[in-house]
């Protein structure tokens, strides 16, 4: 065969209810092939793809499962194509060759008894084809929680795993991966009361003095408080001086001890 | 209706897919056999009365299904392709897999006669047929089972249902080719004995 | 059952979403109101009869759904099964977690010497360790800590009651963490014996 075949698609689809194995144009091909009514070495899939479009278009149709049919069908004709140029000539002897037409033999033997159950099959299946089923309904999930319970000694037995896969020695961790540990510094406003006083007593300060050597907020905040409670019991005094407040501290030792000791009560 | 219908009637609902009685049974915390003929009583119940829907059956498997009478309704109300009916390319492959099961793809071709690789995988989409292992043997080929879906196609709860086979008759064709082979074989092992040097060997490594 | 409300049933069942009103009286070819009608007496049937299945209505369109009475039951049916037990690796990645934090990834996988991604963001998954601030340090790699979910699932009521590490480094710290595993291990069997009335039972499931 020198040219390619010309395949007149719209009759071969037209044709389908009478073709035994076939459900599209190209499997109509294939049976072609298997029957060695044609030689894939003759083949020209991109032909054969040309004028299934061609088809395509003059029936209007560009079916999504029939181009996906197209393209499975067009994938094996490629396979059955490589096969071909891959495949070598083996020698078999005359008894290889006898006991493959008697497995095939069998073969079709076992296969011819399945037509009579067939039809039954057909017939059922047109009833059972028409049972819809439907999709689930969302589950509502009860509990996600991790339901089991383990022993904190197998944490023990882990470290022990790890450590002993590490060379029977503990993995020394560089300090500057480990988080410094955020630790819940409090500060008593009695304290900071005190502190204040003592800073006080050597002289008036700027107020923004004795926020500056805050480290944390919850020491801004008891600084802050402890301010305000001497205010309140009158013991330090607010002045301004060149736009800027300035704390002093008034008051004697005793009368000073006594209002601190009212502050712890409160806090 | 009873308490233990209507639960059925609601888990099957709710579940969509195939439900197996043992899972019924352990959540329903009553024994199987109590399911079983609950869902039988619920069966004939929808039948009686003509519902829209139907509880199928599928070897140890139960399942809602609409009634096939409403087939078209809904396919018209849902805006959805009516199932195409099965061709005979795919009846007979699936004949095959359902008889013989489980069966590669070769061997489904062997009987056939013919390549059958996109009527088995088309199968496999329309989920009739699944994977159900592979083959011991090189290449390690798929084998392929049927599935719940099919079942219910065939209108049977369990494969046993299907049509018994008609017996396999040898043809002559098969009992000459058997002949054949067997006088070739003796011919070849004659024809080893006599260049064999020391006979009791062979003789041993026959037994 | 009418032929219209089994047709309904069916429909409604195949569908699963709701469906508008105006499309099943398309496809009936019937008036919307025949369909609102027969829709609310196979609602009122679903109630009164105590079926496992409801007909809802949303503004205009109708749905199928299992009755809530169910909702519990399904769940325990249909529920995918209990999730699975922590892996050796995801248990070893939790000890890291317990005992270093806040760890970053990278101190994790420095100890175990592997990648672990996975573990990390599994047992984040499950809510045994949860992302607590950032290091201070390029890159500003996420820190892992224990939750309390985590403090359930040992049993304990603080970090605290966690069995220590020893302190010293190398050699001597391992030989450490060994006795007191075997302590543990003494005192939990020493526990048991105490409490089991029956010693010679005890001894026999030992032995």
């Amino acid at each position: 065969m020198e040219e390619n075949p010309q395949y007149h698609l719209q009759g071969i689809v037209r044709e389908k209810d009478s073709m035994q194995d076939f459900e599209g144009p190209l499997s109509l091909i294939l049976m072609l092939l298997q029957k060695n009514k044609i030689e894939i070495r003759d083949l020209k899939i991109s032909d054969i793809l040309d004028q299934y479009l061609d088809y395509l278009v003059r029936m209007q149709k560009m079916d999504l499962d029939i181009a996906s049919e197209f393209v499975q069908m067009a994938s094996h004709l490629l396979y059955l194509k490589t096969r071909e140029l891959l495949t070598t000539e083996e020698e078999v002897s005359e008894l290889e060759l006898l006991m493959e037409s008697l497995e095939q033999l069998q073969a079709k033997e076992r296969f011819s008894v399945l037509s009579g159950v067939i039809p039954e099959m057909k017939k059922a299946s047109e009833t059972g084809l028409l049972y819809f089923s439907k999709l689930p309904e969302p589950i509502k999930q009860t509990n996600t929680d991790y339901p089991y319970r383990h022993e904190p000694k197998d944490l023990l037995r882990c470290m022990l795993t790890l450590w002993t896969r590490s060379g029977n020695t503990r993995p020394e961790i560089e300090a500057r991966f480990l988080a410094a540990v955020p630790t819940r510094v409090t500060y008593s406003i009695r304290d900071k009361g005190r502190e204040l006083i003592r800073r006080l007593r050597s002289g008036p300060l700027a107020m923004t003095d004795l926020y500056i050597g805050c480290r944390s907020g919850s020491e801004l905040v008891a600084t802050f408080v402890a301010v305000l409670e001497l205010c309140r019991s009158g013991n330090l005094l607010l002045s301004r001086q060149e736009g800027e407040l300035t704390v002093a501290c008034v008051g004697d030792e005793q009368e000073l001890e006594a209002i601190l000791d009212s502050f712890e009560e409160e806090s | 209706m009873t308490d233990l219908k209507s639960a059925l009637e609601a888990v099957l609902f709710a579940a969509g897919d195939p439900v197996p009685i043992a899972r019924l049974s352990l959540s329903f915390a009553i024994p199987p056999e109590e399911i079983e003929s609950a869902a039988m009583k619920l069966a004939e119940e929808y039948e009686r009365e003509e519902r829209g829907i139907r509880l199928l059956r599928m070897e140890d498997r139960l399942q809602l299904c609409s009634a096939p009478d409403y087939a078209s309704l809904i396919t018209r109300t849902l805006e959805q392709r009516r199932p195409p009916m099965l061709s005979a390319a795919a009846l007979e492959t699936l004949a095959v897999v359902a008889y013989y099961q489980p069966v590669t793809r070769a061997v489904i071709e062997k009987m056939r006669g013919v390549d059958s690789s996109y009527t088995v995988s088309s199968l496999q989409e329309k989920g009739l047929i699944a994977a159900a292992g592979r083959l011991e043997a090189p290449g390690r080929p798929t084998l392929f089972a049927t599935t719940d879906l099919f079942l219910r196609v065939m209108g049977v709860s369990a494969l046993s249902e299907l049509p018994p086979l008609p017996e396999v008759q040898g043809t002559e064709g098969v009992e000459q080719l058997r002949k054949s082979i067997a006088r070739l074989q003796n011919a070849e092992e004659a024809q080893q004995t006599l260049f064999s040097e020391n006979p009791a060997v062979e003789e041993e490594q026959e037994a």
